[in-house]
């Protein structure tokens, strides 16, 4: 699993010049495309789940969104995303409201989820898998961006026509990563990327995430259990604490912060 | 020997149209874990749509065939978005209430629209007598060979357009995981109604292929229908090979049955064959294993 | 206690029913009797499907054994009606346990296909062996009243006492069964096999004998049936019937006893209604005999989209929250789709 | 409602005078015209309501479907005609769907709630065994019903039952002894229907035919869940044996299912189907689509069938009695095809009317049973057998051949009876012919 997640990092970092082609291909590559999330109330049945949350994440920046478990991270991707339905508040993306579309409608308007565990499809090919990222393309980029997926991801080249279910656990957060940029999203949002995984890989994923942003300027909403390593790649940090922002600052001001960290973050 | 060479030619000839029956059962379940208890009514009415054409066009047998295609497509379309989609996030039972609601309906209607619900003949694409090798009658007809070649045509169609194109990739992809596909902007109402919309054609060419040894009226499918569905769980649900493989399978067990015990015994037969069948594999034989968690 | 109260209530409902067959004219002492008879096996099924979570599309199979039992029996062995009556619902009870030991491996369509092919394959053995069972035309089943009842005493009104007592009888054991241990065992398993079984829940054996006891309530209710319609055919046992009973319990509401009593009504009174309804419109033979065809299917429809939990859970709607709703008595079928639910759980 | 009471009064009085002004003069008269009364349950001075269980849906509604409504035309124009001294019948036939289960329901409501004169021709053998004891036992008049099954001939047992049509035993002694004849020492086959209907006809036809020469029997099941299938393998299975003739038992779908299969396995035996099966209308429509791709026509798949007709054949158009139905049916029915159910349908008719108008001006239930007996020939082309002590109806038939889509007779009218050793004589009487009037 570590050679494997090793022989993926290594091969995106050998074709970094390769993915900030293919990413600059994408609308990603727009200066001043940002998400802005205000007053944000949402739930399940009865249980209020987000309250009143404000957020706003900057174009090419990454935002982290920490908190303990049931603090209402995953829900909050869920709610930008279109899963859960906002009650209240309202949810922007360079302007247009997402609030009350469909999921399939909100990733046409270009914001990738990349829900928490597996979200790969696993009776399909990893190919397969990929081409349903490029759906959203105009048909004549897709050729080369799925060779530019693979080079960037050489272990998904490998393993192309493979059943997505025969990956590792680490073949498979680099296939739901992949697969999200191939879309070309304006935002992207990762949810728990770490999880599960071997330290080694968590580094080299974080490190392929802050390269994604330097790179083709993607604007970046991460939620990590692992607060300190998503801090390290962070320009923001957003702490919520029952469904509430309880902090919002510099990532590295949080970071800092060592009350903060005792109380919501655990490090 | 000239009879075991009836039997099983005969079988395979019947069996053919039990697999259409069940490839358009698998596509609807793979794609909304619906049951269609519908599929033989719809496919009933599709073929009448395909008599009225033809009797109007003054006996065109291609425009009905053409007809009751895209009446199958139509009429399933139509289906989902209006009456299935509702039942979605209800309790399962509630589709299945639901189709069968929708057949009981058809026959109805088909009772009230079509020539008085009297019972009809439809007519065979091509001829029905026997071909002989010398003096051998094979029992089978160009006919049977027509339908056992438009059956296998349609179902290699179909795996083509879900193996190479994007619009086939959507099916799938929606099929083993709508959300994760919502996620990556599939419209999945749209699909899920091309799935129903492409069954209702698959039912509707086993209609018209089925009919002119049945006869129709509104009753005409549901036999048929049974079989059909017994054949896909014979052959798994979720397997559209399963379907062709547990149509012919049940058709020429069915058939030695008939022919060399008794014919009172085919329901019997039937059951037998299911319960074998499940008894060893309780999601039928070509049930998928391998990636599924638990 | 809860024993004491659903005797109170049944022998209530008894005499209720008992002054009613008196007011009611001779025809409608028979469409009560035949409502009355098909109740048991509606109950029987809505206990299977709605508490214990699995499905059958071919319950009138088990109605099918209880009436030819029941017909063998008062034919060569001329037994009194009331031994008839439980020894029927015991055979189609072993008839139920052999299914059961199949179902118990089965689940969703699975065990949907193979009960729909026992209701398709069974009636074939009339027709296989005519000797005893009488072929297409059957066995005749007659009763008649005690002499103690006097002798101008009308036939079809003693259907109806019979039928309401069997059913009554049938309804007190049900309704303390689903609040027993074993019926709390039963949702258990229903909303979730593995936790039940984690829990030391014996789920095989649990589901066995819920269709044991479903197919009892068929068999008894079959024999009544038998009973009112004075002749056991195959062509009585048709897939229409199993279906009718499937539409009859949803229709009704999923795992409520008192719906299925809704249910049976629908089911034996719908059709001559609208016969009835579309011949006064003047319809013409071919249009009024599909008309009420045409018109349950719409009331499948319509009933499922506006009242999905059936009539007892619109009415519960209706009257008010104060009545607990059946705890989620369809979560059990879930199982339908595993796969389906596992993925999606998967991307929450 | 006070201002039609008191209205309604005037007429009813007056009613009442002329009733007895009637009565006057019929008694004056002496030709015993007596005013119309209620006399019995289902009768009222203006009406006789009669009523039927039929199949208009499901398995055996093909076809079959259109008997009542014929019935019902040919009533309608007896209403329009007179009706029966002067009561018009209305005749409720509701559906049981061929399931003895519904038979019982809906025979009890015509008994019980619609409150019927009488049960008129009741369609099917396991369905009317279903009610003919309850409607004994309520003694209502069972009319008439629509099933050539020996069971309807049990006069001590069910003495309000009366057959029609000629009984399947006395049909399969006749095509019997016909085969046997014109086809000695020729094998043959049987295919039937694996009920009554099919199990009295080889009970007749065995009476005539040696064992020895049947070389194959296939029943089919009516019910079958693929006929297609179920009737291929017993063409197959009759091939193999080397079946010359092959004499059929069965409705008209599986006749048209057993030429289809024959064609599919190369066999061209002779055909024999007895009357229910070989209707040539109903025939032709179901394999004229068929007929077309194996370059013929429907009417050539059937050419040389043979077969026994007791009513007169549709293609004598110069019959009085096919005049007067065609011409019903041109008025009342035409959507309907003219084929045998419609003639039937109307041939029975008939004959309730010729009993109806026997029962006398104010008919009970015991003058109606009384009037069956002896009723006098008519539509058919033989006699009835009702008696004191015979329930069954037409005793014979006339061998045919279908030639261009109608039956062509080949024979003279033979009747018999329904015993193992009963000879089979010619009829020597004529039909008499349909009143100009069309009523009795």
């Amino acid at each position: 699993m570590a050679d494997n997640g090793g022989a993926a990092g290594n091969g995106a970092a050998g074709n970094r010049a390769a993915g900030n082609r293919a990413a600059g291909n994408g609308p990603t590559g727009r200066a001043g495309s940002a998400l802005d999330i205000r007053d944000l109330a949402a739930g399940y049945g009865n249980v209020a789940v987000l309250d009143n949350v404000t957020i706003a994440a900057a174009a090419g920046t990454i935002t982290a969104v920490l908190g303990a478990n049931g603090a209402g991270k995953t829900t909050l991707l869920r709610t930008i995303s279109g899963s859960v339905r906002a009650r209240a508040g309202q949810i922007e993306i360079d302007g247009m409201s997402l609030v009350r579309r469909a999921p399939e409608e909100i990733a046409r308007a270009g914001v990738a989820h990349v829900p928490e565990g597996q979200g790969v499809i696993t009776e399909l090919t990893v190919e397969e898998n990929l081409r349903l990222g490029l759906l959203l393309r105009p048909r004549r980029e897709r050729a080369a961006a799925i060779a530019d997926a693979y080079q960037r991801f050489g272990v998904l080249g490998d393993r192309r026509r493979q059943a997505a279910g025969t990956l590792s656990g680490g073949e498979r957060q680099i296939l739901v990563i992949a697969r999200a940029l191939l879309s070309a999203p304006r935002v992207l949002l990762l949810d728990e990327p770490s999880l599960g995984l071997a330290p080694k890989i968590v580094a080299q994923v974080m490190d392929l995430i802050a390269r994604l942003r330097d790179e083709s300027g993607l604007t970046v909403v991460l939620v990590e259990q692992n607060a300190r390593s998503a801090l390290e790649i962070a320009d923001k940090g957003v702490v919520l604490n029952l469904g509430r922002v309880v902090a919002e600052s510099d990532a590295a001001e949080l970071a800092a912060d060592v009350g903060l960290r005792r109380h919501y973050l655990g490090f | 020997m000239q009879e075991f060479i009836e039997f099983t030619l005969g079988g395979l000839a019947s069996g053919i149209i039990y697999s259409a029956i069940a490839l358009s059962l698998v596509l609807i379940w793979r794609g909304t874990r619906v049951l269609n208890y519908a599929q033989g009514g719809m496919a009933m009415f599709t073929t009448y749509v395909a008599l009225t054409v033809i009797n109007d066009t003054g006996g065109n047998y291609w425009l009905g065939f053409l007809a009751a295609l895209a009446a199958g497509f139509a009429l399933g379309a139509v289906l989902e978005r209006g009456v299935v989609r509702p039942t979605v996030g209800k309790p399962p039972l509630n589709s299945v209430i639901v189709t069968i609601g929708i057949l009981i309906f058809i026959e109805g209607l088909a009772g009230i629209i079509f020539y008085n619900g009297q019972s009809a003949s439809f007519p065979p694409a091509y001829s029905i007598v026997s071909l002989k090798v010398g003096s051998i009658a094979l029992g089978v007809s160009w006919n049977d060979v027509f339908t056992a070649a438009a059956v296998l045509a349609a179902a290699v169609l179909l795996a083509a357009l879900f193996r190479y194109t994007t619009v086939g990739l959507r099916l799938r992809a929606t099929a083993f995981n709508a959300s994760v596909s919502r996620l990556l902007g599939v419209r999945v109402g749209r699909v899920l109604t091309l799935g129903w919309a492409l069954a209702g054609l698959i039912g509707a060419l086993a209609g018209v292929l089925v009919t002119p040894t049945t006869f129709l009226n509104p009753n005409s499918m549901d036999a048929i229908f049974v079989l059909g569905f017994t054949a896909a769980v014979i052959g798994g649900l979720d397997s559209p090979v399963g379907a062709i493989v547990g149509g012919l399978v049940l058709g020429v067990v069915l058939s030695y049955v008939g022919g060399y015990l008794s014919a009172d015994l085919i329901e019997l037969a039937g059951l037998a064959a299911l319960v074998l069948v499940l008894m060893f594999r309780p999601s039928g034989l070509f049930a998928p294993t391998a990636v599924r968690r638990v | 206690m809860t024993m004491l109260r659903h005797v109170a209530i049944a022998v209530a409902c008894g005499a209720l029913l008992l002054l009613l067959s008196y007011r009611l004219d001779l025809y409608r002492d028979l469409q009560f009797a035949e409502v009355a008879a098909e109740v048991g096996a509606v109950a029987g099924l809505t206990v299977l499907i709605g508490i214990s979570g699995q499905i059958s599309i071919g319950h009138g199979a088990f109605m099918a054994i209880g009436s030819y039992a029941a017909a063998l029996l008062l034919l060569h062995q001329h037994w009194n009606i009331g031994y008839v009556i439980v020894a029927s619902g015991l055979v189609a009870a072993a008839a139920g346990g052999i299914m059961g030991i199949a179902a118990a491996r089965l689940r969703g369509p699975y065990l949907a296909g193979a009960t729909l092919m026992l209701a398709v394959a069974l009636p074939s053995l009339a027709d296989k062996y005519q000797s005893v069972f009488g072929g297409d035309q059957g066995l005749s089943v007659s009763i008649t009243p005690p002499a103690a009842l006097g002798a101008t005493f009308p036939l079809q009104r003693w259907f109806v006492w019979l039928s309401c007592a069997a059913t009554l009888v049938l309804l007190v054991l049900l309704a303390n069964l689903v609040r027993s241990r074993i019926g709390r065992s039963w949702r258990a398993v229903r909303d979730d096999e593995i936790a039940a079984s984690l829990a030391g829940l014996n789920v095989a054996r649990l589901q066995i004998l819920a269709f044991v006891v479903s197919a009892a309530c068929a068999g008894v209710s079959g024999t009544l049936y038998a009973m009112v319609t004075t002749i056991v055919t195959p062509d009585a046992f048709t897939l229409t019937l199993s279906i009718g009973l499937l539409t009859a319990a949803v229709l009704g509401g999923l795992g409520s006893l008192l719906g299925a009593v809704w249910g049976a009504a629908i089911l034996v009174l719908a059709p001559p209604f609208l016969q009835d309804f579309a011949t006064s419109h003047g319809f013409s033979s071919a249009v009024s005999s599909n008309v009420p065809i045409a018109a349950y299917g719409v009331v499948l429809i319509v009933v499922m989209l506006v009242f999905p939990a059936g009539i007892q859970g619109g009415l519960r709607r209706l009257l008010g929250p104060a009545a607990p709703v059946a705890a989620a008595p369809f979560s059990a079928l879930r199982r339908h789709a595993p796969a389906r639910e596992e993925k999606e759980e998967g991307t929450v | 409602m006070n201002r039609s009471h008191r209205l309604g009064f005037v007429p009813l009085a007056g009613l009442a005078a002329l009733a007895l002004v009637v009565a006057a003069c019929g008694s004056s008269s002496g030709s015993g015209k007596k005013a119309l009364t209620a006399s019995a349950t289902g009768i009222t001075a203006k009406t006789i309501t009669i009523g039927s269980h039929q199949p208009l849906t499901g398995i055996a509604a093909p076809g079959y479907d259109e008997i009542a409504p014929a019935s019902n035309a040919y009533f309608q124009y007896v209403n329009a005609h007179g009706g029966v001294y002067g009561r018009k019948i209305k005749y409720i036939y509701l559906n049981d769907q061929y399931n003895p289960s519904i038979t019982v329901t809906v025979v009890n409501q015509l008994i019980l709630k619609d409150n019927v004169f009488a049960i008129f021709n009741g369609l099917g053998t396991p369905t009317h065994l279903a009610v003919v004891k309850t409607i004994n036992a309520d003694h209502v008049p069972d009319l008439f019903v629509a099933s050539g099954c020996e069971c309807w001939n049990q006069p001590k047992t069910y003495p309000d039952t009366f057959g029609w049509q000629l009984d399947y035993v006395r049909e399969g002694k006749i095509l019997g002894n016909y085969v046997e004849q014109h086809f000695k020492g020729k094998k043959i086959g049987l295919f039937y229907q694996n009920d009554e209907f099919g199990l009295d006809g080889i009970k007749g036809l065995k009476y005539e035919i040696p064992a020895k020469q049947i070389v194959a029997a296939e029943p089919y099941n009516a019910a079958a869940s693929n006929p297609s299938q179920e009737v291929g393998t017993a063409a197959a299975k009759l091939k193999a044996a080397g079946a010359q003739v092959v004499i059929s038992f069965s409705v008209p779908a599986f006749t048209a299912l057993l030429r289809l299969s024959e064609l599919g396995v190369s066999y061209n035996p002779q055909n024999v189907v007895s009357d229910v099966g070989s209707d040539p209308i109903t025939l032709e429509g179901l394999l004229n689509s068929f007929a077309k791709k194996s370059g013929s026509f429907g009417k050539s798949l059937l050419q040389g069938i043979i077969t026994d007709g007791y009513l007169p054949s549709l293609g004598d158009t110069t019959n009085s009695w096919i005049k007067l139905f065609t011409k019903i049916h041109n008025e009342y029915i035409p959507k309907l095809p003219l084929d045998g159910n419609v003639l039937y349908g109307m041939a029975v008719a008939y004959t309730f009317v010729q009993a109806m108008f026997r029962a006398g001006r104010n008919p009970t239930r015991a003058s109606v049973l009384a009037a069956v007996n002896g009723l006098p020939q008519a539509v058919a082309v033989a006699p009835f057998a009702y008696s004191l002590t015979d329930h069954n109806g037409i005793t014979g038939a006339y061998m045919a051949e279908i030639k261009n889509g109608v039956l062509v007779p080949i024979g003279p009218v033979q009747v018999t009876d329904d015993t193992p050793t009963g000879a089979i004589t010619t009829y020597s009487g004529t039909q008499p012919s349909a009143p100009a009037s069309g009523i009795p």
